[in-house]
């Protein structure tokens, strides 16, 4: 480990946590907005902040998702630097006007004279059989909303060196919270510094296969990963971490020498963030240099209640398994 | 509200109201050990200490009326007359259930009863009653529409929008806003400035009435006169019905954050107790109200067993039910 | 309202109302004039007939109070002080414009007088104005945010939220419902149930009161009571001020629909028109306010000319404000 | 032309307004709402309908987005077949919780019990200078979320076509009305057939090179060929007329035969539909039977005010020939 000293093994909510707070201490303009953040959030994100900042920096909301969202931009534009707590990602889209059409074009409608600098936490994916109103992921959207940043962490040293980044930054980003992996643990260290967006994380190294990944499906990869390896099968598995902007240096880097690439998502397949991977691979390094290049996602159906059938629509290590050797094998028309 | 004087036909009403009461508790006091047992999955917000609510506004609706609503939604679908097998199946994922195990706690609907679904989303079911209802107008049908929703739903768009369109059109729809005093972890008096839902209706053109949510037979009384004047033509109406969640927010919530003489307060003035004690002043005996409980408890204990032993659904249903027109992955 | 008084000081002031009005005026005309003759592109919302409620409003801002707008916002902007220049060259897509060309009419802002932005979503500025005021609120200062805002505007989501959070916060906000009678090609007595804007704002805990929009004087001397007390912390209010939309909803809209009449009785209470009614007869002469009206005239086409002669944005812009992060493509 | 004779020539949004009017005719469980529609709706679409059909079947609304998709929803599960109009594509941001969490869900989620419908039309694109707020075009957000079929189509005969099939269909229909195209013209048949889903129409054939696109770029598209074909280079155009379901197939056999695929869009480029074609194309084919792959979009920057800068950003028939230039050119690394 080459981690400093000062380093603690945390869980991923709490890496957050921790990174939330430092920011806040640092900067009085920092501040949350959310239901519930009072109370220290639904996930325990913003435990003790009441205490530590007060009620102005710390303001538990009615559930008026617009403004929220709207009140957060408003905030941002005399120049404080608020925090927006969605709670749960599916309730954005209760907030879509002010996150689209306000936020995201603000700076650029408006020649640059606006900054609106505000973070969106937005906890999402599949998590304790919360059914089709409470699972999803779309981030690959924003990824299409000219505007944003889109970040989406699988680690908690990343979860705290993103949110960091992303509360500093200037431009809106959209933070997506793995709120599946809020458990997990791992290092971070005690002063958390920025980590740049658009810069992969290199989770393995292999020479067989390229896996691309980000968010809550990582751990799965890294256990497909272990499966295949067990096959003497070399995966370079990466970490885009964030999608806007996303690593294709990196990607393309690795596929050129691997020659195949899998890209692996929680969402839904159709029109997923993997088909720009895909796509943009194969612009930059030309079909005649990929021998073969896929993607792995949900298929498109909302995410059903019973855990049955809920593990039928859910990418699995198994599932991911089966498609890196879709990927080795068979070049050719995978169905 | 003063209590009603006791009469036959009361009695008989009041009976009715016991026996769903006690069968929306029973159901979900069940639901709950399952929970708390592992052998549930998802996330579970039951409505004890609320039943009044739903007994007293569906026992004055008609078979084709309609209700939408919540996620705390066990109390409204039972009393609209869900069935219990479908119900609990639903709860435990199971193929039996009335959505096929895709729906949950969260989602539950009961189409053949009028039950047009619960709602993950807090005030999602209000523009859909509205709809319905003008809907149902336009089918020439005289069926009203009640929707259900809670205190915090007050502050979202969508009530706004919903009742200014509802009175526009003059539609069918009964407005009931069962009214715990709190969303989630924070309690209403902090995120609702005003005078709360029956004067935010009223300044949007939607008579309202505010009703002690814990006394069935008020609740009973009020909805019966505004559900008749719905389907007479008079428009919409809100009915504000004050009451307390007993428990928290979902079966894991504690509700820590509670003074504990506030809820023991709130326990003596538990709807079913109440209820109980005005039949028995109005000549219901003990054991007639204690077989009612009895009979609530074992229905719900065999649907339970029942839906436990109850196929899970089959994998390949995870493809249907979605676009008659296949998507290529899943042909 | 009765007319005030003329007295020394109000005709000062209604020097000042009567001098922002008439370029307001001039400013729109000599927009149409433009888009008319095909020199203006994007789609172009005028006030005329509503300039009194941009002017008396602002005129009791200060400089570091801001505001938020709607697509009908070239009023509110002139009267909280944006550089005509940059208006105009906005306008016209030009580089000099306030937005560098990016934004056009419905989309005009300039920060460095408050002026926080028209928006081409109704009611989209709401949320933004109550943010602004919390944000301004927690860096310590004292500055108000005057959000205005059309009758349409009161059925959307956000009007009932951002009343609400401004009330719970106390957030010093004048809410500037702007009530021209019509949203679009459809009359606000179509769509919009109960009382109307008032009655919904004081049901949800913001005091408010309505007063002729038409009449420069009245709307001046409420605002500044009304502000005067948002500064004070008294928390939000609302003024609800009634105008008429003498024109169509935007530059290509003859809005044939409405009756001629209504049209011709409304010209009668142009605000421009009474308030120089006013003036005379409190002493001001025709050819002080003639001069007040050619200077807008010749300001504004001044403007024109020299936004016509200005140059187009560069290219290269249309990559800038966007993130400080490059997109890879704009690299 | 193989027209039947009772053929006639009309603008797009003629066409679209035909089809309604029949099918409301045909079936008095059609309605519409949406703001202005009594008065003939923004651009006519409605004109007439109030006469025809009375005020409970052509209801303008007040300016309430949300309501206007959830009242379409619940008038839908009682039985009645809405047209929900959205008057200009951007305003749905005010109403996606209904869209998405509601409309998209309700059939799944209830086990099917739920019918939801609908046909929410939705003018799109950029047109007439309106900027950010007022010109975008997002139709592949939709095409990654399960529960609805995406229309997008182009000429005057396919709007019709595909609006009577929305009308008809129980499944949610998101109609993406091309608002530049309004004004084009073109044979509509008197008597409205509907047009299936998924089933894509050939442009132009050739056999140099595959120009997928759909929508308002159309025209673009043929310009481009007209300019290409004089220099001798033959494409095949293909119209995709629905996002979803999409013609893959016929994307595939035409790429199988040309050996190379451009998709053009109006939306932008990064995470647009065109990624999707590009990498199903490559997953059902493989890399090998690909010469080339390729993209063109609009830039990630939200839509400016100014012509000169619109020109910059928006995709038009000269860039296309560009693209498709490189396509035919250069298969390695475009940028
Ligand atoms: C739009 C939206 N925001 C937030 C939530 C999370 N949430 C679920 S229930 C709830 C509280 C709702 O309170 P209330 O409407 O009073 O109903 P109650 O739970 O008290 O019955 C919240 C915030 C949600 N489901 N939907
Ligand atoms: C959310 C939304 N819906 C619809 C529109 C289209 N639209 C632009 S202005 C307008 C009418 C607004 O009326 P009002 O708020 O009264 O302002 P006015 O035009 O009368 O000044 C409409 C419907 C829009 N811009 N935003
Ligand atoms: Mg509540
Ligand atoms: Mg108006």
């Amino acid at each position: 480990m080459d981690a400093p000293v000062t380093t603690e093994t945390l869980t991923l909510v709490e890496a957050g946590r921790r990174a939330a707070l430092q920011e806040m201490r640092r900067d009085p303009r920092v501040w949350v907005l959310g239901e519930d953040v009072a109370r220290g959030g639904l996930f325990g994100q913003y435990r003790g902040f009441l205490d530590a900042f007060g009620p102005d920096r710390v303001v538990s909301t009615p559930i008026s998702e617009s403004t929220i969202m709207g009140a957060g931009l408003g905030a941002a534009l005399v120049g404080t630097r608020p925090i927006i707590e969605m709670r749960i990602f599916d309730f954005v889209m209760c907030a879509m006007d002010e996150l689209v059409n306000q936020i995201a074009k603000i700076r650029y409608m408006f020649g640059g004279q606006a900054k609106p600098a505000v973070v969106v936490r937005m906890p999402h994916g599949i998590w304790r059989n919360s059914a089709a109103q409470h699972s999803q992921t779309l981030e690959s959207w924003f990824a299409h909303l000219p505007g944003v940043v889109v970040a989406a962490p699988s680690t908690p040293a990343d979860t705290a060196g993103l949110l960091v980044a992303a509360i500093r930054s200037d431009d809106p980003v959209l933070f997506f919270d793995p709120k599946n992996l809020f458990g997990v643990t791992g290092p971070v260290p005690a002063e958390i510094d920025p980590l740049p967006f658009g810069r992969a994380r290199e989770v393995r190294n292999g020479n067989d296969l390229t896996l691309v990944a980000w968010s809550a499906i990582l751990p799965d990869c890294e256990t497909a990963c272990d499966a295949l390896a067990a096959e003497g099968i070399g995966v370079d598995l990466i970490d885009l971490r964030t999608l806007w902007p996303w690593d294709e240096e990196a990607v393309a880097a690795s596929v050129a020498r691997t020659g195949r690439l899998l890209v692996v998502h929680e969402a839904v397949q159709a029109g997923g963030f993997g088909a720009e991977v895909v796509a943009r691979t194969i612009e930059r390094l030309g079909p005649a240099s990929v021998k073969a290049a896929r993607r792995l996602g949900a298929p498109r159906v909302p995410v059903p209640f019973s855990p049955p059938l809920e593990e039928v629509v859910k990418v699995t290590a198994p599932k991911i398994v089966a498609a890196a050797k879709a990927t080795l094998g068979a070049p050719a028309a995978p169905r | 509200m003063a209590d009603t004087a006791p009469t036959g036909h009361n009695t008989r009403r009041w009976l009715d109201l016991y026996r769903t009461m006690v069968r929306i508790r029973a159901f979900e006091e069940t639901a709950l050990a399952a929970h708390a047992a592992g052998q549930m999955p998802g996330p579970l917000h039951v409505s004890i200490g609320q039943e009044a609510v739903a007994a007293g506004v569906c026992l004055n609706l008609r078979a084709d009326d309609r209700i939408t609503s919540n996620h705390r939604g066990h109390g409204h679908a039972i009393a609209k007359g869900a069935g219990i097998a479908g119900m609990m199946e639903e709860l435990f994922g199971r193929a039996g259930g009335h959505c096929g195990g895709k729906g949950g706690s969260m989602h539950i609907a009961d189409f053949s009863v009028g039950m047009l679904g619960a709602n993950g989303v807090v005030a999602g079911g209000i523009p859909i009653a509205v709809g319905a209802a003008q809907g149902l107008r336009l089918l020439g049908s005289d069926a009203i529409v009640a929707c259900f929703f809670g205190d915090g739903a007050i502050n979202r768009g969508p009530f706004l929008e919903g009742l200014n369109w509802a009175a526009l059109y003059r539609l069918p729809v009964l407005f009931v806003c069962e009214d715990n005093g709190v969303a989630a972890f924070t309690r209403a008096g902090e995120v609702t400035a005003g005078a709360g839902a029956v004067a935010r209706a009223e300044a949007i053109g939607v008579p309202a009435e505010s009703v002690d949510g814990n006394d069935a037979a008020a609740v009973d009384a009020a909805a019966g006169r505004l559900v008749a004047s719905v389907r007479r033509g008079d428009g919409p109406h809100l009915l504000h019905l004050r009451t307390f969640r007993l428990l928290g927010h979902t079966s894991t919530d504690k509700a820590a954050w509670r003074p504990e003489q506030e809820v023991a307060e709130a326990r003596t003035r538990d709807p079913i107790a109440r209820l109980r004690a005005r039949l028995i002043e109005a000549g219901a005996a003990d054991a007639t109200l204690d077989a009612i409980a009895a009979e609530a408890r074992a229905e719900m204990a065999a649907a339970r067993d029942a839906a436990l032993a109850a196929a899970w659904p089959d994998p390949a249903t995870a493809w249907t039910d979605v676009l008659d027109t296949p998507a290529p992955e899943a042909a």
